[in-house]
């Protein structure tokens, strides 16, 4: 194996463009911060994908993966903990360096035109290129340790950007809430590490796995005491229940950065861990199963709450979490590559999707309500015909990439006996949901006429249209490669799948009932919003409660509010201040110093300026002295004399 | 009755004369109201520890207790002239010589 | 008779000093307190220290309070003011005397091979010396530095006196502060 | 027998006396509109002749002179130094102070002269008649001093009540004497000392004891006998409360060293735990009733008897730690209360204008000299490492500590804590911006006597607080010739058998 | 270079004697008192890191280096006895770095009587110094107790409105626990007729002291340094003081000196006492990481933020020390150091905030991003990395303290400290939004920009690239701070020496009288 990969200039070609920009952007002009920006990563790419064709061209050498480059020194070595700046290549990481390097770069291509006239270009871009920098770090962090530094720096990177437009309160909002949220997941990232260490003395992912294996004592307990607080980290991350409320209002950020950040990369982190760590998760059912129920809950979840949204951008960042949740439903039911495979489309069309729907927001003018567009379809031909394939792609119609993904993953669940199937039939209803919102989203967009005549929308600049177009070929052929080429290629890093037990026919029939549902979802759409358009209003008022309970997002936000903030810090404010602070631990320290400040009062009565209660003093204190010294001698005495008078007798 | 007529007394009588002596200028200091008997308390009390150093001259035959007694007197006289002296600056300054009205400084 | 002298004088003593209390002009007390001091004397006669009861009668009863009864005149000190009394004085300062009498003389009655005093019982046994020349002996050889030393303290005490009681001519300040209570 | 010539056991003495007379006599002899600072200088001249003079001493052997009335050792010398050094500073600092027009500045120098003839008196006297004078003397000069502003209504009242409740409590010392003298027939310190063993009466020696530490402590200001002292120094100039409340008090603590490690060493389990309640009486009282002051000098009265306290609690030392502890710490005391009340001094002004703690505000900005000083010796005040009062603290406890008192150094350290709190808050009005609306007197001018001074006492209480060692030894030798060395080995505190006092 | 290293302690603590000395004298005219305070901090600065430079890390080498031991005081025996090992030494040089950021953070915020403050600036300088190298319990203690002089000075003289009233309650909270802890060091040498560090630690080991007594000197010893780091309930100055203290003091005041005396003079001293306590102060310090993060949460003003922060994370550091895992205690010293350069360059920017809108009131604030990017910037910066994020330094102290309590103390308990430093970031972001983000408040339009010049980039960028660099490649620290922690000699792995239970290591000294 080829020992000078240099895997370390992936990440650190976008650091060098973030340091650059960073520190010098302001001065530089603004040709070469394009440049700077936009060439770091394609050299990235470029890396990736010398390295992908090198292994491809080389048979043996993918026997060889890992790929493990080991920086010589040591991050950290103390006590217990030995950690380095290891970074791994096999397929799993592979698959995911393409896709972050390549759609990131596609995005940074799109946002010179998106962002071109904003005043933190510079800014901007160098925020862009840490995220991938933290991005491709988590990606071939070879130990969690590692791992969490991208963890956290994709969450750092994402609290720029949502708040990159600062002076509006919303967005600086956002970013903190992310962040915090995010935080959250952290907490049971950095337990789950401390149970590793704890219990197999390495962060390695190798090295567990190998100590996994050697032992197969390993089951449950303990595993999956550590598997679901990775998943914690992992429903963080990937905005699962019950941590996904930072993804919508992750929204407020510049649209590229929802495409790259909030819809193809980083929110599929948690998706990436879970099976880069699947042996832990392999080796515990039960965590499994969270992952699948807590992955098939989701996406139901958020695909309700999308049906009613009336925010482009919110629209799809519902479906995203929902998207994602049919991932972790593969990775529940152990289909690890079928999860990537959706990971991979999942990330063409949903960045494509976010990035027509940036066209769209930049052409009228930064409206984002669906009641307020219409008609585009004749304006944005571009736009309009990527969006397409993209809605297409995503609702899961042959031979769209979408297909093949999500058909895998819902296959892998139908085969895992009866708790399978009722996956299986949830899933089934998403993609139902699924198709519908997306129609809907599709319709009211670029159908009909236009709901707001005063503007005039006009076609992006080919900067954006020409990542539109690569995206969209990739939404359309992204599936061709197949569920079971794909599948070997991965299965050396995250397992075969386990779809053995099934046969070819069974997958066909599932195929087509998906495709049949998500055509029923088109054709209600198409109803409800082309044909009769007055409808969704007449049954919005028809059912009051459950509408105004989908369109205000199951109020979970108000709950999270009014269960663990509010109390938090009124909590913190009332009795911890107010209470324990200033009367408890003030009031001892101002009850000290008043007892010595009072007793010292009632000392100075003492001194009350007469002459002749001063003599009485002293007289008292002379009497005091004699006493002191005589009393106790006295009795003393006494039994003295009496034992001398006694010895005496003798 | 012819103990009435002895020859000699216990020495412990005159001290405790002397030290009933002492006390009583105690109890002087603490009631007289006048700054001039104050002081006057203060001889008696002088006078008092006078007469336990000679009774005890005479137990031990120490003629230094005597002698004690002659510096008590010196010291005794250089104390009046400079008490009285106070006294008289304190009449000059106050007007009174109320040994209760000397208490403007105080707490 | 030494009993008799002693009964007497010592019951002149007592009640002098009892008197000294319970007059309440300062004249009546300077002359109890000669009182006292005279019956003193004879005491100190009594023990035998001739010197000293001549000095008693001279210094104290002659210079000493003379000196009282001439401020007291000075000042034109009347009666004592009813002023009010502290209340420290008289509750703590009365158990605290009782308890220091009660203390001694418990100290003095407990006291072993204490002596008598007898009359003319000299206190050299150098037969043709005097008291006086024992005390004089003593004093101006073993006990010449208190001696000496005496005379500085003669020395402040007029130093301080003139300098307290000598009246200025000028008032510079505290004219003002004179008056405040 | 005695080969030195006894009045080389008196030098310092002498020369003071010398000076004294000197003082006066010019006094009276110049025309009365002359300047009388002059006179200050020849004091202060005759005080440092005196110090240098104590300083000789040290080359003559330890002994006795004018027949075992006056002893010359390490201890005495010691203690003379400390004493002419602060009358020295009071003096320089009376100097610059008093009033130019004062009538009786002659008088004032002369006195304090003639009371540091008293206090070296009391430090070096091994005879109670001696002691008994010296005690006198100083008591009288200091009784004048107190009452120098006799203008004014508190001056006298101070000097009244020192005066009375001074007589009174030197009735009580005498007393004392009186019955020691009845139990063993002497009053020469070392043959008490070697007569108490053996001697009959001993609750005599016990009642004379007692009796003569209400003399004692009612100098050194210790509770239950401290109440005379806001109210003196209050009403005293303050030139003249930096010399009472540091020689006398000095000599004072001298001579309850002699009384209870000279003379009555066997008695130690009687005497040390009285001491020992004293001493916690002392600081407890002295700092809880400071907390409250408005005063300054009545804040620094109380400060006073906390400090007396916490010298007190180096009795609990065991012989030589003891004795070495109490006399460093009287050193570094007097160090920096001179310095202080020679700040006060200064900001107050002679006629004290200003005496409350609020009148000091903003005193570093008036005076960035003053009150940088008065910081520092606050600072050492509270016991401040790297100050004279630290290290005095430090040995003071220790000794405590070291005797097996160590609820006594805990309370102690504890109370130091309690006064930081007081002399923090002089330290930080002084610090805080002046008051704008309030008209302030200037600060006397730093002039070079009282510079001399304030140079001499900083220079003092550093030494003392960074290389104490010198001052330690000394300390250490004079505690060496007090306490002979075979009372030195009888052995701990408590252990004193009872038997060893019975007839 | 030997009479160097031989000296080298001595001079890291005259040199800023004498520039104290030097500045009072100097007249107070052209900045003066200024330029010679810097070059003082910067040439102390550089002496101090002699001592990393010239540190042996041989197995055979001295645990303690740089040593120097002269008598100063005979009866009682004080030596000037002094040294640094893996324990100090950095924070010597963290105290030499500290310096001159501070003389920057006051460079235009003390404009009134600077001679008396750059004075007793460096004063306070040599207090520390000496507190982090002296090796004799007295000269300790005189170190220990002359640093809080300067602080309650500078407090009262500069504080923003209440400045003596927080000075003395500074002065006190932190004076009088050290009275129980004079005692105890004299109890210590009357018993044992030294002050000597090794000396004592030999005492206290082999057993001949009396154990109940031995207990209480080490509470006396626990109490004193809890005080002032400061532990859960024993805060109450913190708050006020942070929000008084000038900036160049603040960012000294809290954690160092309390958590070094812990490590060398609690634990250090008494590892039998110290185990037995230690289970108390773990709670504590949870108690007070969460406490804190909970108040910080809720406060309105900046420095009052930042106070229950530094409760938070000094807690945490507290957590590392008593946690008695050799992880934990690489942690909290490691952790020491981040604290010290993080808080440094964020008080540094507080400091010019209240500089320059004289309010600290968070409310007031808001929008100031736009208008002073620099400033947001490093802040943000600064921020992050005192939430820990990876890569920067506060990641790596945070992580080997919970690491060492998970692993080696308990579990929920670490769960606990997790929590609240998850909390952490809550806020301190919600802190950075209202103070530079959301719409530009009245405060910062009302005054024109003025983004960092010159002189505070000129010590902002490096403390920034050190957080880096310490997040990046602790390896630079770490082995150091091992030997502190583990001298040498003892390849044991992963077991503080120190704290054997049993007679296992040979150091320990642990006698029958002990258990």
């Amino acid at each position: 194996m080829n020992a000078h990969l240099h895997l370390w200039l992936i990440p650190l070609l976008p650091f060098a463009g973030f340091l650059l920009n960073g520190i010098l952007g302001g001065r530089l002009p603004k040709w070469l911060v394009t440049a700077v920006a936009l060439l770091t990563p394609l050299a990235a790419f470029c890396m990736v994908l010398q390295i992908s064709l090198g292994l491809f061209a080389n048979p043996i050498a993918i026997a060889h993966l890992p790929f493990v480059e080991t920086c010589s020194l040591p991050w950290i070595n103390a006590g217990l903990l030995h950690v380095n700046f290891s970074f791994v290549l096999d397929q799993l990481s592979l698959v995911m360096l393409l896709v972050v390097t390549g759609v990131g770069f596609l995005i940074h291509v799109y946002s010179v035109g998106y962002m071109g006239d904003d005043k933190g270009y510079a800014r901007y871009f160098s925020y862009l290129n840490l995220f991938l920098f933290f991005m491709t770090v988590l990606v071939l962090a070879g130990n969690a340790l590692v791992m969490f530094i991208g963890w956290e720096g994709v969450g750092l990177a994402s609290y720029l950007l949502i708040g990159f437009w600062f002076q509006k309160k919303s967005a600086a909002d956002a970013g903190k809430k992310a962040f915090i949220v995010n935080r959250i997941g952290d907490f049971g990232f950095l337990i789950g590490m401390f149970l590793l260490i704890a219990n197999f003395g390495t962060l390695t992912f190798t090295d567990i796995a190998a100590k996994l294996g050697q032992d197969p004592g390993w089951n449950g307990g303990v595993v999956t005491v550590i598997a679901l607080c990775l998943m914690l980290g992992a429903t963080g991350k990937s905005a699962q229940l019950p941590l996904y409320i930072w993804l919508p209002d992750a929204m407020e950020g510049p649209t590229p950065v929802s495409a790259l950040i909030h819809a193809a990369t980083m929110v599929t982190a948690g998706v990436y861990m879970v099976a880069r760590t699947h042996v832990l998760f392999d080796h515990s059912p039960f965590a499994l199963s969270v992952v699948a129920i807590i992955g098939a809950a989701t996406a139901i979840f958020a695909a309700t709450i999308a049906l009613v949204q009336n925010d482009i951008k919110r629209v799809l960042a519902y479906s995203t979490i929902s998207q994602l949740g049919y991932m972790f439903l593969g990775c529940g039911v152990a289909a690890y590559s079928a999860a990537i495979f959706h990971l991979m489309t999942h990330a063409f069309f949903k960045a494509l999707l976010f990035m027509a729907a940036g066209s769209v927001i930049h052409a009228i003018g930064g409206e984002q309500d669906l009641r307020k567009m219409g008609g585009l379809r004749k304006k944005l031909p571009v736009t309009f015909w990527t969006m397409t394939a993209a809605v297409l792609a995503i609702a899961g119609f042959f031979p769209f990439a979408g297909f093949f993904s999500k058909d895998a993953i819902l296959y892998a669940a139908f085969l895992q006996g009866t708790n399978g199937k009722i996956l299986w039939f949830v899933g089934l209803l998403t993609a139902l949901l699924t198709s519908f919102y997306m129609f809907r989203l599709w319709y009211l967009t670029f159908m009909g006429e236009s709901r707001s005549p005063e503007v005039h929308p006009h076609e992006s600049p080919w900067s954006m249209r020409g990542p539109l177009v690569i995206l969209a070929l990739l939404s359309v052929c992204g599936g061709w490669i197949g569920m079971e080429r794909f599948g070997n290629f991965l299965a050396p890093s995250v397992g075969v799948l386990p779809t053995e037990a099934g046969n070819m026919r069974l997958e066909i029939i599932l195929s087509i009932v998906a495709v049949l549902v998500a055509l029923e979802g088109w054709l209600i759409a198409d109803k409800l919003y082309r044909r009769k358009p007055a409808r969704p209003a007449q049954y919005a008022a028809a059912l009051p409660t459950g509408y105004k309970l989908l369109a205000n997002k199951y109020y979970v936000d108000e709950l999270y509010g009014a269960v663990v903030v509010k109390p938090l810090l009124g909590f913190s404010k009332f009795v911890l201040e107010w209470v324990v602070d200033f009367v408890i631990l003030g009031g001892a320290a101002w009850l000290l110093g008043g007892i010595a400040t009072f007793t010292g009062a009632i000392l100075q009565r003492w001194q009350s300026g007469n002459l002749r209660s001063y003599a009485a003093w002293l007289a008292a204190g002379a009497a005091a002295v004699l006493l002191f010294l005589l009393v106790p001698w006295a009795t003393v005495l006494a039994s003295l004399s009496a034992i001398h008078l006694g010895m005496a007798g003798h | 009755m012819s103990s009435y007529f002895a020859q000699e007394v216990p020495l412990s009588w005159y001290l405790l004369l002397s030290a009933a002596l002492f006390s009583l200028g105690v109890v002087g200091f603490l009631i007289k109201r006048n700054l001039i008997t104050v002081f006057m308390s203060i001889e008696l009390m002088l006078n008092g520890v006078n007469l336990s150093f000679v009774t005890f001259a005479q137990q031990w035959h120490a003629v230094k207790g005597q002698i004690f007694v002659f510096f008590v007197m010196m010291v005794a006289a250089a104390e009046a002239a400079v008490g009285l002296a106070i006294i008289i600056a304190v009449f000059r300054a106050r007007a009174t010589l109320a040994v209760d009205r000397i208490d403007l400084m105080k707490l | 008779m030494h009993l008799i002298l002693f009964l007497v004088f010592a019951g002149f003593c007592l009640g002098g000093a009892i008197n000294l209390l319970i007059q309440s002009h300062p004249i009546n007390s300077a002359l109890s307190l000669i009182v006292v001091m005279v019956s003193l004397a004879v005491l100190y006669l009594l023990l035998g220290a001739e010197f000293l009861a001549a000095a008693q009668v001279i210094v104290y009863a002659g210079a000493i309070m003379v000196l009282f009864t001439f401020v007291v005149m000075l000042l034109n000190a009347g009666r004592e003011a009813r002023t009010m009394g502290s209340r420290a004085a008289r509750s703590i300062g009365f158990p605290a005397v009782v308890a220091i009498l009660a203390v001694i003389a418990t100290v003095i009655l407990h006291a072993q091979s204490l002596g008598v005093a007898r009359l003319s019982d000299g206190l050299t046994n150098v037969p043709g010396q005097t008291n006086i020349e024992l005390l004089s002996t003593v004093l101006f050889t073993k006990l010449l530095l208190p001696f000496e030393v005496t005379s500085v303290l003669i020395l402040i005490a007029i130093l301080g006196a003139v300098a307290l009681a000598r009246h200025d001519d000028t008032d510079p300040q505290g004219s003002a502060e004179r008056t405040d209570k | 027998m005695n080969p030195v010539p006894d009045i080389f056991r008196i030098l310092p003495e002498v020369i003071l006396t010398l000076t004294g007379v000197a003082v006066m006599l010019l006094d009276a002899a110049l025309p009365p509109h002359w300047a009388r600072r002059p006179l200050g200088w020849v004091a202060a001249i005759g005080t440092t002749l005196a110090l240098w003079g104590s300083l000789g001493q040290l080359s003559l052997p330890e002994g006795t002179g004018f027949s075992g009335t006056i002893e010359t050792s390490a201890f005495t010398v010691f203690f003379h130094v400390l004493i002419c050094g602060v009358v020295l500073v009071a003096l320089l600092l009376s100097l610059d102070t008093l009033p130019e027009d004062s009538h009786h500045q002659g008088e004032f120098y002369a006195l304090m002269v003639f009371g540091a003839v008293g206090m070296c008196l009391l430090t070096g006297a091994v005879e109670l008649l001696l002691v008994f004078i010296a005690l006198e003397i100083s008591s009288i000069a200091t009784y004048v001093l107190a009452g120098y502003r006799k203008d004014t209504a508190r001056g006298p009242e101070a000097a009244i009540k020192y005066f009375l409740l001074g007589s009174f409590a030197t009735a009580f010392l005498l007393y004392g004497v009186a019955l020691i003298f009845g139990a063993t027939g002497t009053t020469q310190i070392y043959e008490i000392a070697r007569l108490v063993p053996t001697a009959q009466n001993h609750s005599l020696i016990l009642a004379g004891l007692g009796l003569m530490l209400v003399g004692i402590l009612f100098k050194v200001s210790a509770a239950p006998f401290h109440v005379w002292t806001p109210d003196v120094y209050e009403g005293s100039p303050t030139p003249v409360v930096a010399l009472m409340s540091t020689a006398p008090k000095a000599a004072a603590f001298a001579l309850l060293l002699r009384v209870v490690y000279e003379m009555l060493p066997t008695l130690r389990s009687v005497w040390q735990p009285l001491l020992w309640v004293v001493a916690v009486l002392s600081m407890t009282v002295g700092n809880l009733a400071a907390l409250r002051q408005q005063n300054v000098k009545r804040m620094l009265a109380y400060s006073s008897i906390a400090h007396a306290g916490y010298l007190l609690a180096a009795f609990a030392g065991l012989g030589n730690t003891g004795i070495a502890a109490a006399s460093f710490y009287a050193a570094a005391y007097a160090a920096m209360n001179v310095g202080i009340f020679a700040v006060v001094t200064l900001v107050s002004g002679y006629d004290e204008k200003l005496p409350l703690i609020d009148d000091f505000r903003g005193l570093i900005y008036r005076s960035p000299l003053l009150g940088s000083l008065l910081i520092f010796f606050l600072v050492s005040l509270v016991g401040i490492p790297f100050t004279g009062g630290f290290f005095g603290k430090f040995y003071s406890f220790s000794a405590a500590v070291g005797g097996g008192a160590i609820w006594l150094a805990i309370i102690g350290l504890l109370n130091s804590g309690l006064a930081a709190a007081y002399y923090l808050r002089l330290a930080l009005v002084a610090a805080q911006q002046p008051d704008a609306q309030k008209p302030v007197v200037p600060a006397h001018r730093v002039g070079i006597a009282v510079g001399a001074a304030l140079l001499l006492a900083v220079a003092a209480t550093l030494v003392l607080g960074i290389v104490p060692g010198d001052v330690l030894h000394a300390a250490e030798a004079a505690a060496y010739t007090l306490q002979a060395p075979s009372t030195e080995t009888s052995a701990p505190a408590n252990a004193v058998d009872l038997k060893m006092m019975m007839p | 270079m030997n009479e160097i290293n031989q000296s080298i302690l001595t001079l890291i603590l005259l040199v800023p004697l004498a520039g104290a000395v030097l500045v009072a004298l100097v007249p107070d005219r052209f900045k003066l008192p200024n330029w010679i305070a810097l070059l003082t901090a910067l040439g102390t600065f550089g002496l101090t890191l002699h001592l990393p430079a010239h540190f042996s890390f041989a197995a055979d080498a001295p645990r303690f280096q740089f040593e120097i031991t002269r008598l100063w005081i005979e009866k009682p025996t004080i030596f000037y006895h002094v040294g640094v090992d893996g324990l100090s030494l950095w924070l010597v040089v963290l105290v030499g770095l500290l310096a001159p950021v501070g003389v920057v953070a006051s460079w235009n915020a003390i404009q009134a009587r600077r001679k008396l403050f750059y004075a007793l600036f460096l004063v306070q300088q040599t207090a520390m110094f000496g507190v982090f190298i002296s090796l004799d319990l007295m000269v300790y203690y005189g170190f220990w107790e002359l640093s809080l002089v300067p602080m309650a000075i500078l407090i009262a003289m500069y504080g923003r409105k209440d400045g003596p009233k927080a000075a003395l309650k500074f002065f006190l909270f932190t004076f009088i626990p050290s009275a129980p802890l004079l005692v105890a060091i004299l109890w210590l040498y009357a018993k044992t007729g030294s002050f000597d560090f090794a000396t004592l630690r030999f005492w206290v080991a082999s057993g001949a002291l009396p154990a109940g007594a031995l207990f209480w000197v080490a509470l006396a010893f626990l109490f004193a340094f809890a005080v002032k780091v400061p532990v859960f309930p024993l805060h109450g100055w913190v708050a006020d003081t942070f929000s008084e203290a000038p900036v160049a003091l603040a960012m000294v005041v809290a954690g160092k000196l309390g958590l070094y005396s812990m490590l060398r003079f609690h634990i250090g001293l008494f590892p039998v006492q110290a185990r037995a306590v230690a289970p108390v102060l773990i709670g504590l310090a949870v108690i007070g990481i969460l406490y804190g993060a909970c108040l910080a949460l809720v406060q309105r003003d900046f420095w009052r933020l930042m106070a229950y922060a530094a409760l938070s994370h000094l807690s945490l550091i507290t957590l590392g020390i008593y946690g008695l895992t050799l992880t934990g205690w690489e942690g909290a010293v490691y952790q020491i150091l981040n604290h010290g350069v993080v808080d440094g360059a964020l008080f540094l920017l507080l400091g010019l905030l209240y500089d320059r809108y004289a309010t600290s009131q968070i409310n007031a604030y808001g929008g100031l991003a736009a208008k002073l990017p620099r400033t947001t910037t490093f802040f943000v910066i600064g921020s992050l990395a005192m939430i820990g994020l990876p890569m920067l330094n506060g990641f790596v102290g945070e992580f080997l303290i919970l690491l060492g309590t998970f692993t080696g103390v308990s579990k929920g308990w670490a769960i606990a400290a997790t929590l609240g430093v998850i909390l952490g970031a809550a806020y301190m972001l919600w802190l950075v939004q209202r103070l530079f983000y959301g719409p530009e408040s009245a405060l910062a339009a009302s005054k024109p920009p003025q983004d960092l010049r010159l002189g505070q980039l000129a010590v902002l960028w490096p403390l920034t690239a050190l957080m880096l660099v310490m997040g990046v490649a602790p390896m630079l620290w770490l082995p150091t701070i091992e030997t502190g922690a583990r001298p040498p000699q003892l390849r044991t792995p992963n077991i503080l020496p120190l704290v054997l239970p049993q007679s296992a290591s040979p150091t320990s000294l642990n006698g029958e009288g002990q258990r």
